[in-house]
């Protein structure tokens, strides 16, 4: 394997900022996130980001088009497509699935999600291995093999003294190739994974919700919901958007930005009728479009076992205790 | 702590047991050792989950809003923050007193749940800031007290002579203005308006917040630091006078904003400006910025 | 609000929330007496200076006003009888609040100006865009549009 | 050219194209037909009967409705003011620019009805989706059985289409029209009641039904046609949900696993039987 020593990753990461903008994890005000590279981050390691790639695909607020109105006239303006080549350094395999994930969502079932589509193609990815986990992750239960990411272009393995990079896709290779002068071959053996601390067992979960939209369960589990956006805007998989204007005097922007399924304004309708009007059917939907819905749709759940929920919920709503409950429940 | 969990698990029984309450709110041990959550019992078989030791955070006062047009009576554990919280829920006409019934437990002071995290479950772990400033450790407003009165009554005298630390507010005052903005800009810049600090904060009790009715225009879902700003401030401005500092919204955030050193300045300012006040200690309808005393300071001539 | 400026050709927007019953009477006897003041303030009229929410002062400062005056009668003489002791406790608040943020300080003030001071609206709001004007333009709070 | 559905899912879908409001109609005190074009005069797309449209003024807001009826170089949609974009829309003049993009969800069954007796049943605003199907039925006679419409409003005043309900439908050969209002009123010599009761009352071969309406009219017009004989598939519904893109990606819209804007908004009381009872 292509190895090089892990306090020379700085160099690596410095001949690939000159073809790429190159985003790494990093640590800023206490929040670690995918950051552009420069020599001053704080780059982070030994775990996870706690903000996912997701923004990177899907930002957080995003413009979609112009527009001008006046009195009677309309002029719709489509905004320059970026051109810049990106590349993610350190996506950890629960991250790479949730692109999967997205992908699901944002390009097929007969629509392409143009501005999605447009970063997802210009974005290249080296994946990190994971050394052991963190306690709130669970991602093997969830089928992701933290060693060894899905839909990465370059495997990169966290050898802890050193850094292993192996080629996936051939885009990985052409980028292996610009590092190349920096690395060695060495012959390496993956360090073991520990022991995960949580775990979910997730067998029949999606077949035996089926029957439980009425179940007493959710209201039970929804009681000591807060019903605020964290968990959503955290989850690496969450993709909900809502579509916005920006208007000063004449001018305006839609934007479109991230939305929550646990805000009551997220179903309500204009005459008034919401479908979800108490937490209960907030949460019910959450957890079943998570481990049921999407599924049933696209053949795949929509939890990668990355624990940031977990982490971040500020009343502690865990999902493998749910899928627990789910699973215990008569 | 073990007693006190004990003496909980057995009132609530009894409560259960004879009718009198339909659900009693407390906390369980969540998914970690540091994790105390909210916990809803309705059974008495079930009420060994109830625990409290270091880690109950939650201020379980905000949930009663759920059960207000609910049938039946509701038990509640308060400490010393959550009896103020439930004050502040009373003063803003959102509760019946007589629905609930009210288990005070006198409060040792919280320990931070970030440093449990870094310091794992042998290591000494200093209480949460919001612990080490408090002065009411004492439930205000009870129906039953668990534990030995007098000395937590002792305890808490030694607390509200103390003199609240507002250094770290004195900090930030002392910056210039740029160096003020430049501080909360990056400190806002974060926020995702997950409004976790707004569903968790007992002062936040409006029917509808202007923030979840995007078409009133107040506020657009657009995430950026001059609309993050806007939310905070309005909502600083919105709990002034009614902030009873249990600092539930700087521990629900997800994103590190230290969202208390807005309370802390205003409460601050109410002091200095308007007397001593503390919100949720009193329910007498004489809130700083819902009243008026015709000698107040005049800057404004 | 949509007319670009430039650092040769900026001059200061300043929005005064005038109560309906002394404030804006004062503009209006300023306006009659031919008392001269900048033409850079645009007031808003509102039935009593505690109508002013917060929000209000915030949503000037974010869509690029540069300085705000919130005005109402004295103390007192509040047609509503005590509408603005409120104003007073909120913005001697809210003022505080607003510098710890960092803005900087002469961009809000708050004042009395009764329907008989003309000159005094006059002076006010003269003084303010002297010091606004001072300041530069405000990037504080601002929004990005 | 009129963009198809094919077209769309090759240009972004969320991007609107510009078109002008030519005719407005004012159906009943708080419902408008908005006739719209594209700026060279064509069709914005060719929608379906029962297919949808995301009608915008960008800065108000965008919001998704039911294509009523296509003509030669238009498309119309019926609105009721409701809210924020609607009471808006109901604002503006002939001549409005304003943003359009679609066709969007699946449209009714065209193929299925071919041959068949169809009962039409719609209360109030509800009359907008069935219409397109109507006048599809009307444009191509010869492929359908006999017509019937049930129709029923609060008051004479909001019955909507009233052109199409007196003067056009009756005309049609082998298509009757019962128009019901909820409450007597001066002036109305018509049938006085609620559309399910006059539904049961009427008595209908049944064939296939196609109902829209609000939500308790559905509720109590299902038990009338299955007394009658009408089997699940053969009961057709369009449902409503807040939308936002209009192509299944936003997330808000779903009920189980369907999405309504792609899946929907035309579901037969067989398919709704094994969705969530979410909407």
């Amino acid at each position: 394997m292509k190895i090089i020593a892990k306090e020379r990753l700085p160099e690596v990461l410095q001949l690939l900022a000159k073809d790429y903008n190159v985003l790494v994890p990093a640590k800023f005000e206490g929040v670690t996130r995918f950051t552009p590279y420069s020599g001053d981050v704080e780059l982070v390691l030994e775990e996870n980001v706690l903000m996912p790639p997701k923004d990177i695909f899907f930002p957080q607020t995003e413009k979609m088009y112009k527009f001008k109105a006046k009195n009677k006239s309309l002029e719709i303006e489509e905004l320059p497509v970026e051109k810049e080549e990106q590349l993610i350094f350190g996506i950890r395999s629960c991250d790479l699935k949730s692109l999967e994930c997205l992908d699901q969502v944002f390009l097929t079932k007969g629509y392409v999600d143009h501005f999605y589509k447009d970063k997802r193609e210009r974005t290249a990815l080296i994946a990190l291995s994971c050394v052991r986990p963190q306690e709130a992750c669970f991602c093997h239960s969830m089928g992701v093999d933290p060693q060894n990411g899905v839909g990465a272009d370059i495997q990169a393995y966290d050898l802890k003294e050193k850094i292993g990079f192996k080629a996936i896709s051939e885009k990985g290779q052409e980028i292996l190739e610009k590092i190349s002068g920096l690395l060695a071959e060495e012959e390496v053996s993956i360090p073991s994974f520990g022991e995960f601390n949580l775990k979910a067992d997730i067998e029949g979960v999606p077949e035996k919700l089926q029957g439980m939209f009425e179940h007493p369960i959710w209201a039970d589990i929804s009681r000591k919901c807060l019903n605020c956006g964290a968990c959503t805007y955290v989850c690496p998989t969450c993709h909900c958007f809502d579509i916005d204007s920006e208007v000063r005097g004449e001018d305006g922007v839609k934007i479109r930005c991230w939305d929550s399924c646990m805000f009551g304004e997220y179903t309500q309708m204009a005459g008034g009728h919401n479908p979800r009007p108490t937490k209960k059917e907030r949460v019910r939907n959450r957890f079943m479009h998570k481990l049921r819905y999407f599924p049933e749709r696209y053949q795949m759940l929509l939890c990668t076992g990355c624990g940031r929920c977990v982490i971040k919920c500020p009343v502690n709503m865990d999902i493998t205790a749910i899928i627990k409950k789910i699973k215990e429940a008569e | 702590m073990k007693e006190i969990t004990l003496q909980m698990q057995e009132l609530a029984r009894e409560l259960l047991q004879k009718g009198e309450v339909n659900v009693v709110l407390g906390w369980e041990k969540g998914t970690f050792w540091y994790l105390s959550p909210p916990a809803f019992i309705d059974k008495p078989e079930d009420v060994e989950r109830l625990v409290f030791d270091d880690y109950c955070h939650h201020n379980l006062s905000k949930y009663l809003m759920d059960y207000r047009y609910q049938d039946g009576k509701v038990a509640v554990f308060l400490k010393g923050c959550d009896s103020r919280a439930f004050n502040i829920l009373l003063e803003d006409n959102q509760l019946e007193r007589e629905k609930y019934v009210l288990i005070g437990i006198p409060c040792p002071g919280m320990k931070d749940q970030e440093k449990a995290k870094e310091l794992g479950i042998n290591g000494d772990i200093p209480l949460a800031k919001k612990c080490q400033d408090c002065k009411y450790p004492n439930p205000l407003v009870y129906d039953y007290f668990l534990g030995d009165k007098e000395a937590a009554d002792e305890a808490a005298a030694t607390r509200e002579a103390k003199a609240i630390d507002y250094s770290d507010v004195e900090q930030i005052e002392k910056m210039t203005p740029d160096e003020k903005y430049d501080f909360w800009s990056s400190q806002y810049e974060r926020c995702i308006r997950c409004y976790a600090c707004r569903n968790v904060c007992p002062a936040c009790n409006c029917r509808e917040c202007i923030f979840d009715q995007s078409r009133t225009g107040w506020i657009g879902k657009a995430n950026n630091t001059s609309e993050n700003q806007f939310f905070a401030l309005t909502r600083a401005m919105h709990v002034a006078g009614r902030c009873i500092e249990c600092g539930e919204c700087e521990r629900a955030c997800p994103m590190n904003i230290p969202i208390m050193l807005l309370n802390k300045k205003l409460i601050k300012d109410i002091n200095q400006l308007f007397g001593e006040y503390d919100a949720g200690v009193k329910v007498d309808g004489v809130l700083p910025l819902g009243h008026f005393d015709k000698n107040d300071p005049e800057e404004f001539m | 609000m949509s007319v670009k400026e430039t650092a040769s050709n900026w001059e200061p927007k300043i929005l005064v929330f005038a109560c309906n019953w002394c404030t804006y009477a004062g503009a209006d006897l300023a306006g009659l007496s031919r008392l001269q003041y900048p033409p850079n303030i645009r007031i808003l009229r509102v039935p009593c200076s505690g109508r002013v929410n917060p929000q209000f002062v915030l949503r000037a400062f974010q869509r690029g006003v540069d300085g705000v005056l919130v005005a109402g009668c004295h103390p007192g003489d509040c047609h509503y009888v005590t509408g603005n002791y409120f104003t007073r406790r909120r913005y001697l608040l809210m003022q505080r609040l607003l510098e710890y943020v960092g803005l900087d300080p002469e961009r809000f003030q708050a004042r009395w100006i009764s329907g008989s001071e003309g000159p005094k609206f006059q002076e006010v709001v003269t003084k303010l865009t002297e010091d606004i004007k001072a300041l530069g333009p405000n990037r504080k709070l601002r929004d990005a549009q | 050219m009129a963009v198809t559905v094919e077209q769309v899912k090759e240009i972004n879908p969320l991007v609107p194209i510009k078109a002008k409001v030519i005719k407005i109609v004012q159906e009943t005190p708080d419902v408008k037909t908005f006739h719209i074009t594209t700026m060279d005069d064509k069709k914005p797309f060719d929608p379906l009967p029962g297919q949808l449209g995301m009608l915008s003024l960008p800065a108000i807001g965008e919001a998704m409705f039911s294509v009523t009826n296509k003509g030669e170089n238009h498309i119309e949609m019926a609105i009721k003011s409701v809210g924020k974009l609607t009471e808006a829309l109901h604002e503006i003049e002939e001549g409005q620019e304003v943003g359009i993009r679609g066709p969007y969800g699946n449209g009714f069954p065209l193929d299925y009805f071919k041959g068949k007796d169809i009962l039409f049943i719609g209360g109030g605003i509800g009359l907008a989706p069935v219409r397109s199907l109507i006048m599809e039925c009307i444009r191509n006679r010869e492929n359908y059985g006999k017509l019937s419409v049930v129709y029923g409003a609060r008051s004479k005043a909001d019955l909507c289409f009233k052109e199409d309900l007196f003067e056009n439908w009756p005309k049609v050969p082998n298509m009757d029209v019962y128009v019901t209002i909820d409450r007597e009123e001066e002036g109305w010599d018509g049938h006085v009641g609620f559309v399910p009761a006059y539904v049961e009352e009427l008595a209908f071969n049944p064939q296939v039904t196609v109902l829209c309406g609000p939500p308790v009219m559905i509720k109590f017009t299902l038990p009338a046609l299955q007394k009658m004989g009408f089997a699940d598939q053969d009961i057709i519904t369009t449902l409503e949900m807040r939308m936002k893109c209009g192509i299944g990606k936003c997330g808000r819209c779903n009920i189980g696993s369907c999405y309504v804007c792609l899946d929907g908004p035309v579901f037969t009381m067989e398919q709704l039987k094994k969705l969530p009872p979410e909407y």
